[in-house]
């Protein structure tokens, strides 16, 4: 399930064409940095009646689309993105997963 | 009339629009918390603007779960009259009061600026004292001000004349330029289908005194007042430049 | 762990530093001590290498309600109202990142202010960016705006005015000063004294996380270089909606009905915990005692050193009566914020801190504060910065006046701001008679008829020329400013930003900025009531251009006889007041088309300057001027221009102007020469006009007047206004649309 | 790798101690919804020199910590806070996956 999910897009455009990659970019506060954002969701959720939740930490979902590049210099040069604009490196974590993806 | 002003937790125009309705305009107003759960006695319910919850996960999610906002609904419902102001507007939306929804400026940042609005609908209880095509000065001050709706609620918006102020220049043409945030069809407010929820991005309660922002944002309120079968009593304060109180 | 020199000299004492605390405490210190020192002794928070110089400048006045020393300054305005208003830095957090270290600096300011008793009504901002093309400066640029907004326009404070100015010299060490304005009434203001042995002390608001550490002592006063990147993960993240809350909690336990609950109240800003509760042990004779382990926590594991010295934001310090502990943490449950308390006031005149039971902080109150360290150090003049002469002669002059002044109307550092401030909300509060877009801002003063004017200025060009004068002249423009909008200036606020006070030069420019804002604000009558001293700002040796940022206050006593700088309407007559003189010395005119700075500074007289801001409100006040704005960088042409097409409502009018200048046109059009205001009146207005100028003894000359949709300057200068507004308005969008945005 | 990422927290915490659950939320904006985050993201990467960049899209991730629930309930209730705050239905898709994880 994990990686059915991981395979498939959220967003459309996925049928047939030509192959390029879809890059699933996961930018996340750092570790021990304040997200307000988190903070509050937690607390309302907790005045909504879900005590059960306990920590809330919230980043950023990005789907990039790459063409024309091979999966080596997909992956370096989306790491570069990342820390250069995708990513604030001075309060956030990022990873990613790139797949094969029909360029639309 | 009785008016209703909301504080939720970041409400920033609460105290602002209290004060024009009370010392400018001589209106009697509750002052509501965001924790209260009734609304009864009270002809209109404002929705002020801010960042409620800090504007946290999406402008106005978080504060349209609040206890008031079950009232709200159910006075709402019930045909009473409910006004949204810029965050006001987007808790409306979240709440399913009003349709769309409000999302980021095509520019991305936050713009605060006196914009142009054209009258589109001038027999509504929130327009009733303008005339069709009259043209508002009217500031705006919002990062996420940007309506849209699919093309269904779209229709039926034009179709219900639901569609009751659009962002224009001061000649009230609609063009890209006089559009400050990239709105679908240019639209800065809507009604409900029913006609007594009214949203709107820009702030007629900074548009109430010469001395501050101008006075086209009264003719909102006092249409309202008219709706309600009232006329403004005279103010409790002169309304020149020489008001006695800020909020 | 063994405490040594070295240590101690990685938290940025030095070794003599570190032998007075140990024949201070007759031991060597904990870990946590040392901690402490190093925050309490940092330039930051103990001012020791500025305490004895800032000694000299004029505190003191009929108004003033509260002088340097609390959070913020007071001054009386009447109707028993007071504003409390003061300056900050937060420079190089908002070098290290741009966004969340400038929303963190108003989150600051704010504090200071609302730790008063005084709600925020305004919020200004001085901004220094490197040369406008430098590869960071777009990014710095849109982070700092976009942090400014976010605090200020989510706490709904309004950001009514400030300045941006582009330098070669903040490459790499911009500049962020935030001012905030708040009103109290008189007999209301709160101070931070801790006494009433036995009192508990509650923590309330933000839990405590590791968020800038050494901030105080490292971010704040260590040079900058390549390991500025270890110091990242220190950066705090603000979060103005949770100060909101703690701004309306704090606001309404300050309030007449439950004030009697509260003794002390003080924000946690620098050096957080550490320097809040010393400082207000020290203010009020006494000593604390805190068990650490009732700091309310963000994460598991923070040691007590981290706490104490954690700058984690949206935090206060409340000394309460005791007994009281339950109503007030009800007021700030009703606000969804935590309340804990966390010790008591004791009579030791010593801060002891125990963790778990374990005594690691007891420490006399005095050696970290009144008694820190204080440096006279060595001042030497540096070598001019430029020969000083500027030979006319050699200068070509323009050929096409035309393009020469719209050149300078979208120069960085003359074209508009609106960039800038349409990111802010100027709105909110509903007091805003003026916004951004004039000479000073003005903001009705609540409950009353009046109104204060603000405004942030410093023209770091002639600092660097000449720190005195361009000191002198700093607080000069910031009177003209307050004078142009009709307020008659009442107090001073200054954030004085400069490189390192070990060097002899960068002291010796010190001084003579102090020297310079002590004179002026003692002709003015301004008295100088809050401040902050920013040392170490130079990276890999290079200080930065002298830059005393003087933030100026004036009173209008009726809000509807504020003036803004554009021109009204057709017809009026366009009046200068003061004298032209052949003075081109640090023009942006030389820097901009000559690309040269030098020729020194102009010319000025603090008696004419004062003259002139008399003649300027005395008109203001019978209602003459339809608009006033002085002249500043660009000369004269750039300020007429600015009358023409800076109405944010109205469209743009032209002007008919005749100068007979007898000197090199270029000087007359582009020369700075100080004391001069360009006011536009009703014609039947010029003889009551000319009559308040004699009895002023201010030179004034009718020279032009409003007309048509073109400004024209003798034959010389024939542009269109729609034109000037277009070039002027879209500079700097342009400028900056070249840099990436996320 | 993709199981690898899945299984991972990018959150600190995850040593040891009881397990409760770790939900990854992915809120992404519905197809053909406006995202002029995602353009303006797509044009700054064109101009930091990256043409092989297409379509990029940018929803929001988030973490939620869920203690002492079933797997069963833990999902129901989470789709049940998805559709009340956590996504806007009107202009936003989301999905979640659940893991076991230590409660810190
Ligand atoms: N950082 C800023 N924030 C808000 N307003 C600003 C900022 N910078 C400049 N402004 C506004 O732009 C206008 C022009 O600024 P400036 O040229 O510095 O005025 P002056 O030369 O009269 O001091 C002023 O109204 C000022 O308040
Ligand atoms: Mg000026």
């Amino acid at each position: 399930m994990p990686i059915f999910l991981l395979q498939r897009s959220s967003f459309p455009g996925d049928e047939g064409g030509i192959m390029g990659w879809l890059a699933r970019v996961y930018v996340t506060p750092k570790a021990g940095v304040l997200d307000p954002q988190g903070k509050a969701v937690q607390h309302s959720l907790h005045t909504l009646g879900y005590p059960e939740v306990g920590d809330v930490r919230i980043g950023k979902y990005m789907e990039v689309r790459l063409a024309d590049v091979s999966r080596e210099s997909a992956e370096v040069r989306l790491r570069e993105m990342c820390d250069r604009l995708l990513a604030n490196r001075v309060i956030e974590d990022f990873r990613f997963e790139i797949d094969a993806a029909p360029v639309d | 009339m009785r008016w209703g002003v909301i504080t939720f937790p970041g409400s920033n125009d609460d105290a602002q629009t209290a004060f024009v309705l009370e010392r400018l305009l001589g209106e009697s107003v509750v002052r509501l918390w965001h924790k209260d759960e009734s609304v009864d006695g009270l002809d209109c319910v404002v929705l002020p603007g801010g960042f409620s919850y800090g504007d946290y996960l999406r402008c106005g999610a978080v504060a349209r779960l609040s206890p008031i906002m079950r009232a709200v609904e159910a006075f709402a419902q019930g045909g009473g009259m409910v006004l949204g102001i810029c965050n006001g507007f987007q808790i409306l939306c979240e709440a399913g009061l009003l349709p769309g929804a409000l999302i980021r400026n095509r520019e991305l940042g936050f713009s605060c600026r006196r914009v142009h609005v054209r009258v589109e609908e001038a027999d509504t209880h929130f327009t009733n004292r303008c005339r069709r095509g009259d043209v508002l000065d009217i500031p705006i001050k919002h990062g996420e001000g940007c309506y849209i709706a699919d093309d269904a609620t779209l229709r039926s918006l034009e179709a219900g004349r639901q569609i009751v102020l659009r962002y224009t220049d001061a000649e009230g043409r609609v063009t890209p330029e006089a559009n400050p945030n990239g709105s679908l069809g240019a639209i800065a407010g809507i009604r409900n289908a029913r006609g007594n929820v009214f949203g709107l991005m820009p702030h007629p309660e900074h548009a109430c005194e010469w001395l501050v922002g101008g006075e086209d944002g009264r003719k909102i309120f006092l249409s309202i007042i008219a709706a309600q079968g009232g006329t403004a009593e005279t103010p409790a304060v002169p309304t020149s430049s020489k008001v006695l109180s800020g909020p | 762990m063994k405490i040594t020199a070295d240590i101690a000299l990685q938290h940025g004492l030095s070794a003599a530093e570190y032998e007075r605390i140990e024949s201070t405490l007759g031991r060597a210190p904990t870990l946590e001590e040392l901690g402490v020192f190093s925050v309490m002794w940092s330039e930051h928070c103990s001012y020791k290498s500025s305490r004895i110089h800032l000694r000299g400048l004029p505190t003191t006045g009929p108004r003033v309600l509260q002088g340097p020393g609390e959070n913020a300054g007071a001054i009386d305005v009447g109707d028993g109202l007071a504003v409390v208003f003061k300056i900050e830095s937060h420079n190089h957090p908002s070098f290290v990142e741009p966004f969340q270290g400038a929303a963190t600096g108003v989150g600051g300011i704010l504090r200071d202010i609302f730790t008063m008793g005084a709600r925020p009504i305004a919020n200004l901002n001085s901004l220094r960016f490197g040369a406008i093309d430098h590869p960071r400066t777009g990014f710095l640029v849109r982070g700092v705006v976009g942090g400014i907004g976010h605090y200020g326009n989510c706490i709904g404070v309004p950001t009514v005015g400030g300045e941006v100015s582009f330098d070669p010299g903040y490459d790499h060490n911009i500049l962020v000063n935030a001012f905030t304005l708040g009103v109290v009434k008189a007999d209301r203001i709160f101070r931070a004294r801790a006494t009433g042995v036995g009192n508990p002390v509650m923590y309330v608001g933000s839990r405590t996380g590791r968020d800038g550490i050494h901030g105080a002592s490292l971010l704040a006063s260590a040079e900058f270089d390549a390991e500025s990147e270890s110091k990242r993960p220190t950066v705090q993240v603000g979060d103005p909606f949770t100060e909101k809350l703690l701004l309306e909690a704090c606001l309404e336990l300050m309030s007449p009905e439950l004030s009697h609950h509260l003794v002390a109240i003080q924000d946690m800003g620098a050096a957080g915990l550490t320097s809040s509760s010393t400082e207000m042990a020290s203010r009020g004779g006494t000593g604390l005692d805190l068990d650490l382990s009732l700091v309310p926590l963000r994460e598991s594991g923070v040691t007590p050193y981290e706490i104490l010295l954690s700058e984690s934001q949206e935090r206060m310090l409340l000394v309460l009566h005791q007994g009281s502990e339950d109503a007030v943490r009800a007021i700030f449950s009703k606000w969804d914020l935590e309340a804990a308390v966390i010790g008591h006031v004791t009579d030791t005149k010593r801060l002891r801190c125990t963790f778990e039971g374990k005594l690691v902080v007891d420490l006399p109150i005095e050696p970290l504060t009144d008694d820190a360290p204080a440096y006279d150090r060595p001042a030497a003049e540096p070598h001019a910065s430029d020969d000083g002469k500027l030979n006319l002669k050699d200068l070509p002059e323009p050929t096409d006046y035309n393009q020469t002044l719209l050149r300078l109307m979208e120069s960085p550092n003359l074209c508009s701001r609106e960039w800038v401030y349409r990111q802010y909300d100027a709105y909110v509060g509903g007091g805003t008679v003026v916004r951004p877009g004039s000479d000073a801002a003005v903001v009705r003063l609540p409950g009353t008829e009046k109104a204060i004017a603000m405004t942030v200025d410093c023209n770091s060009r002639l600092c660097l020329v000449d720190p005195y004068v361009g000191t002198v002249s700093a607080v000069a423009e910031a009177a003209r400013n307050l004078a142009a909008s009709g307020a008659e200036p009442i107090g001073v606020t200054n954030c004085l930003n400069f490189g390192s006070p070990e060097k002899p030069e960068v002291m010796w420019q010190f001084q003579q900025a102090v020297a310079g804002l002590r004179d002026a604000c003692l002709a003015f009558g301004t008295p100088v009531i809050s401040g902050n001293v920013s040392f170490y700002n130079e990276t890999e040796g290079r200080s930065i251009p002298p830059t005393p940022v003087i933030g100026m206050v004036g009173l209008l006593e009726d809000a509807s006889q504020h003036v803004t700088q554009w021109f009204k309407s057709e017809g009026d007559a366009i009046v200068l007041l003061g004298r032209n003189r052949e003075e081109l010395g640090s023009s942006e005119y030389l820097a901009v088309v000559h690309h040269q700075v030098r020729g020194g500074v102009p010319w000025i007289d603090l008696e004419i300057e004062r003259r002139l801001i008399r003649a300027v409100v005395a008109s203001a006040r019978e209602g003459l001027l339809r608009s006033a704005h002085d002249v500043a960088e660009g000369g004269l042409a750039v300020a007429l221009a600015e009358c023409c097409i800076t109405s944010e409502t109205t469209a743009p009018l032209g002007a008919r102007i005749e100068l007979e200048g007898g000197f090199r046109p270029d000087a007359l059009l582009f020369g700075e020469s100080h004391a001069r205001m360009i006011v536009s009146v009703r014609r039947r207005h010029l003889t009551r006009l000319r009559e308040i100028a004699r009895r002023e003894d201010v030179p004034i000359s009718v020279i032009g007047e409003v007309r048509g949709k073109v400004l024209e300057i003798g034959d010389l200068v024939g542009v269109d206004v729609a034109t000037l507004r277009e070039c002027w308005r879209s500079a700097l969008t342009k400028a900056l649309a070249g840099s990436a945005a996320a």
